[in-house]
């Protein structure tokens, strides 16, 4: 075990897959000498040599079409979109390519192999283009898988298992942890399953999940709902597709209550889909509506991120109404 | 650390120098005649009576199909047809420099490559009825091909896809060692799209062994390529990226053979791509969804139906005796016999069963596709006859 | 009044468009001289000239890019997707930019006079790249608003209001019902309302909602359902972003029950969005779960089309759960 | 119908010709020497003193603002910023060659074009502290300029998407009858961009007058241009568009303006698109947040510095008489005072009320906005000290 923030757990990862299977590949802007805009590359190059490692031009579109390609050849791409904010030029890559190449082939080709990861999320006072969080719109790509963790040991797990994960996965990385997450993390390799949310926390009141940097804010509002004695159990949602509708129903036919939140903005948010599946499914269970906190409906603001953000306060508050329904 | 210098190949002017077209002058590559006889400073490429025969009974082949399927097409009997007559040089020609462990990776009128490569009548009509025999499982519209045996890989319809995959598809190749390059071919249309331009520079910079074979063939469904481009058609881009290039007389078989066999020794040899422009003219409709008389006139369509690249190989081929007119007439005859036979027959083999409208989604169906899927077959069960391509084998 | 089917429609608002405006101006792929390839820009480029109706080269990103541009010094682009299924490439041109710009240059610039005509949807033996329903991913995105017709007459007075609403707007064409949908339509001007959904017919025991191409089969399910006594009472949402909460609230509060139904595969879906709000908002009044009958959560298969559909009879048989619950 | 022939302006060849780099060689204009003298064979533009002065002035307080804001930042007074130092020469040259009704669409290292607009020290520092005298109501980051009455389009991070939307706002200036281009400013790295494909393609194919202007500055981010294309920069791509290009040092303040008023003219008058490549080197770090020791030399950056395009203008000026130390030096003084005294000024603005959050999402706020601000004004109310910057202006 070894101290690691994310940003070096990530490169563990990498490290190992890297190690482990020659045909793993890494690259995208600024990924090869430089060791990318945040360092979670770092070394590989020098390790691997430029053949692995390696810096593209600066076109997100190519980099996933030259990845899709690298997938379906056999190699095994882990290619890096910079930020978040920056993966729509590779949409159509993304929807018509990487997650329909194997069932429009029935199964004679695939772009299994391709993980892509990406930086995302607000809180960095980055405004616009450095905070947004697309998750929904890639949980409605059948064939995509999308993961994002929230610490340092999810991140390396989690980011080696999407690597040998023969599905395409968006592996998308919370930078407002980058640095600010530390914990302990394996140097050997180990793998958390994709697909399988984690309850952090028991609880009888109330169901609170979320994902990513996102599940501190959680804890933290749970602190102060347990103060006031709400009971919380908390999920980490972990995979947003496929996503483990099963442990949130277990968790919801138990409590009675849910409450979901996301930076992303509010409207057609991944927590729509869970609030509409978990309605369905627990529709005899539920004491009180299922609550989102999410973003507001408009792009991510700079001078108003602290008010935008769906912060500790926002879901004590929603908790709260929740229970007292 | 290394010291660069982004201007050390670059000369001074001190005069306001304006560079326009018309610098480059790319000429075409032109081996045979309209007439079928070779240019005389023409050098033309080895090639056995055996290899001959085989492009241009692939030729003819490709030509008979297309016909047929259009008209099955028009009789209802499939959806959608889309003809490559008239091009049949540019594909057949080059997929004829190329060996078997090479990646074709094609746009959608490339029917003459893969039939070169051995792709059956049957599995064409398979892949027509969208039957349970075609490996794609018949999910994607007719022309949509693709085998892995073959190394012809799966066609998709969104246009210019295929380019920068193609490149990250060369590179694997390179970095397994291979002796095997990548052809992707695509449209003059298609190349206006972002993805031509982020594979052709990725090529380049990766040095990727990679052949881009465009087929200009004058039009993007209705717009012609005057309204597509303002260069000097694509192969001026080439020099853009620092990519070799070479354009080539599309309807010259023997020129496409060797514009694509040199193509292919520079990729292998120096492991980086390689840009081909074939001029060509698309004689057929778009597609059968298609009508060109409401943008080209007849006229056009004959000059170009003047310069038939099957024609044009049959006589080469006629004058050095390689070609048995009462022969060619049966293997014609018999080429538009197995077409119908197949088709008929074809036409009764059934689609896959509905299981296998989850599979392949993903390497294993997850928990709300396995339910999706059960829903659904209790749904058909309940009303067989509304769905009766499936309820019959649940 | 002319009967007119809805390319007709289409036709004839944007003549009217730019009769009335001489800076709307309308191109894409194949719209110049040929009209379209489903010929809803005829006549256009003969009667306005080439520099207003006219052909680009073929790069939707581009496309978009290029309208962006127009939009902001002040024209009125009426830009053409060939098929939505061809939409992605532009999709950082939309998300990043079209729907950003108002919003990131505080009122001083916007796309606002954008309008982006797209045919949608399947049942024309497509296969996956003709028949794709994405409206859901431009739902999850503020600042655009999404639109989709039902018929000639709706297509009409919609498109028009598009044009001249000063916000951009994704125009969603339900390509089935382009020359299927034959209806009176007044060949003079006239707008429909955005963001305001019609109830088309009242009914006491569910609410049925739908939009486009659907609306049809809803309509024959609700037939079957009336003819077993269960009363349905159904509703066009026609704008999908903003969408008309209130009229769904108003209405499932009376019924107690709502179902909806899109092409577009079910997860992520807009169904989720209507499912998640609607849960909260009527929480008391739901007398069964909220449903959706959509796609499935695959690329929409050529072979199994007619399975994968959310036909009439699913849609008969999730009313009869739904009111037997 | 009209005959088309896409073949008429091609020759032929009879051998395999394989077209490659260094075919163009694209010379770069220079005007003056390293050491401010004119080439001997150079015929320099017209400049009046008073324009040769707003140049100098321009690029100036460029440079100063640049190393006061580096400064801030790292003193944590702003979050962000992004200099042009060693760059001034390519943005604020051509912005002098155009005149005030020419859209601008910048990248984002531009900030030498917009000073020399009129863009004010206290309109700079009302951006950086994103307060609510900033047009753009603070809503972007440090950088993200944007001004109306200039004719200065708000930037956005996204790269390259810029051009294509340079191509339409250039078409809408044509179709409106206006006697205005616009210019179109990005890096070598977002040349890469399937959008620079799509804007240029397009602007040839619809005769848009636009300029654009690549600044190639040797790096985007860590990565040198030698890992971004392979061909000859950018400006070799011109040709396959057959967009009219000129080559230009950007360190060459005249040459740049002399090659800008080319090309304003050219698209002017021809109602076309001109592409300029402005061979530059970007001395500065990309960010704050980049630190350039861990990718180049410092011997590289020396040998860039030696090039300085303001040292070369002021030495061009002195020769002429135009340049008085004196005078300078108190220019330069003030100017940062200016800075200086306009940043602790401007620190204490107010940022916008937080009805602000909701507006220009559409023209008018929709009901769910209306609602979510609503809920959030409330829960601000509830927790006042949690949100200090907005509780006490509800
Ligand atoms: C991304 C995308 N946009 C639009 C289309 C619709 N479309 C199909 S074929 C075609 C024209 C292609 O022309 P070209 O590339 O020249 O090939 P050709 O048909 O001439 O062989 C268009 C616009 C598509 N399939 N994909
Ligand atoms: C679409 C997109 N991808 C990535 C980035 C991140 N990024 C910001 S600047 C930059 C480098 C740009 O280089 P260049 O265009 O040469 O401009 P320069 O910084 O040299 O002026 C990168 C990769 C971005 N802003 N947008
Ligand atoms: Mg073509
Ligand atoms: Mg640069």
């Amino acid at each position: 075990m070894a101290k690691m923030n994310m940003l070096q757990a990530v490169n563990s990862a990498l490290i190992s897959a890297m190690t482990k299977n020659e045909k793993v590949m890494v690259f995208g802007e600024d990924v090869g000498h430089f060791g990318g805009v945040f360092r979670a590359t770092s070394n590989l190059q020098e390790k691997f040599g430029k053949n692995r490692c390696f810096n593209t031009p600066l076109t997100e579109q190519g980099i996933i079409g030259f990845a899709n390609g690298l997938a379906a050849q056999g190699s095994v791409p882990v290619a890096e979109i910079q930020f978040a904010d920056y993966i729509f030029p590779a949409f159509d890559q993304i929807v018509n390519e990487t997650a329909k190449w194997r069932y429009r082939s029935g199964g004679q080709f695939s772009c299994g192999s391709l993980t892509i990861r990406t930086p995302y999320g607000g809180g960095i006072a980055g405004g616009l283009y450095h905070s947004q969080s697309p998750e929904a719109f890639f949980a409605h790509i059948p064939g995509m898988k999308v993961v994002i963790p929230r610490n340092p040991y999810q991140a390396k797990g989690l980011l080696l298992s999407a690597i040998q994960d023969d599905n395409p996965v968006l592996f998308m990385e919370p930078k407002r942890l980058y640095r600010a997450s530390v914990g302990e993390v394996p140097e050997d390799d180990y793998i958390i399953p994709l697909g399988k949310a984690e309850v952090l926390k028991q609880g009888s009141d109330i169901s609170l999940l979320a994902w990513g940097a996102q599940m501190e804010v959680l804890e933290k509002a749970a602190q102060m709902a347990e103060e006031q004695g709400i009971s919380c159990e908390i999920i980490d949602l972990r995979s947003i597709l496929p996503w483990d509708r099963d442990t949130v129903a277990t968790s919801v036919q138990k409590t009675g209550r849910l409450l979901i939140s996301h930076e992303a903005p509010l409207t057609g948010g991944f927590a729509s889909e869970i609030a509409a599946s978990i309605q369905e499914k627990c529709f005899l269970h539920l004491e009180s509506p299922i609550t989102r906190v999410c973003g507001l409906d408009t792009p991510y603001p700079l001078a108003h991120e602290k008010e935008y953000m769906p912060d500790h306060l926002k879901i004590f508050e929603a908790i709260k109404r929740c229970v007292h329904f | 650390m290394k010291d660069r210098n982004h201007l050390s190949n670059i000369g001074l002017s001190h005069q306001v120098n304006v560079i326009s077209n018309g610098l480059l002058d790319i000429p075409m590559l032109q081996l045979l005649q309209a007439d079928g006889v070779p240019h005389a400073q023409a050098t033309l490429p080895d090639m056995t009576q055996q290899k001959a025969e085989k492009i241009l009974g692939t030729m003819q082949f490709i030509r008979i199909l297309d016909e047929r399927m259009v008209a099955a097409q028009r009789q209802g009997r499939i959806s959608f047809y889309l003809a490559c007559t008239g091009e049949e040089a540019s594909t057949v020609g080059s997929a004829a420099a190329l060996e078997p462990q090479d990646m074709i990776m094609s746009q959608y009128r490339e029917q003459g490559a893969l039939a070169y490569r051995g792709f059956t009548t049957e599995q064409f009509m398979d892949q027509m009825f969208s039957n349970e025999k075609e490996p794609n499982k018949g999910r994607q519209m007719p022309i949509h091909y693709g085998v892995k045996e073959l190394n012809f890989m799966t066609i998709s319809s969104p246009l210019g896809t295929q380019i920068p995959q193609a490149s990250g598809y060369a590179y694997g190749q390179k970095m397994a060692g291979l002796d095997a390059v990548t052809i992707c071919y695509f449209g003059e249309g298609a190349a206006s799209e972002g993805d031509f331009h982020a594979g052709l520079n990725m090529a380049a910079v990766l040095k990727c062994p990679v052949i881009f074979l465009c087929r200009n063939n004058g039009y993007a469904i209705s717009t012609p390529s005057e309204e597509q481009f303002a260069g000097d058609g694509i192969a001026s881009r080439g020099i853009g990226y620092g990519v070799k290039t070479i354009r080539v007389d599309g309807n010259d078989v023997m020129a496409v053979y060797a514009a694509t066999q040199k193509a292919r020794e520079i990729a292998l040899a120096e492991q980086c791509p390689v840009l081909i422009e074939a001029m060509t003219y698309r004689l057929a409709a778009h597609s059968t969804s298609d009508d060109p008389s409401g943008y080209r006139s007849k006229d056009e369509e004959e000059r170009w139906r003047a310069k038939d690249p099957v024609q044009r190989f049959a006589a080469w081929m006629q004058s050095k005796g390689w070609f048995d007119e009462e022969q060619n007439k049966l293997f014609l005859e018999q080429s538009r016999q197995e077409v119908l036979s197949e088709l008929k027959r074809v036409e009764k083999v059934p689609i896959c069963k509905i299981d296998e409208i989850i599979t392949d989604v993903y390497d294993v169906p997850p928990w709300h596709l396995k339910e999706q899927l059960a829903e659904l077959k209790a749904h058909i069960a309940k009303y067989p006859d509304a769905y009766p391509k499936t309820s019959g084998r649940l």
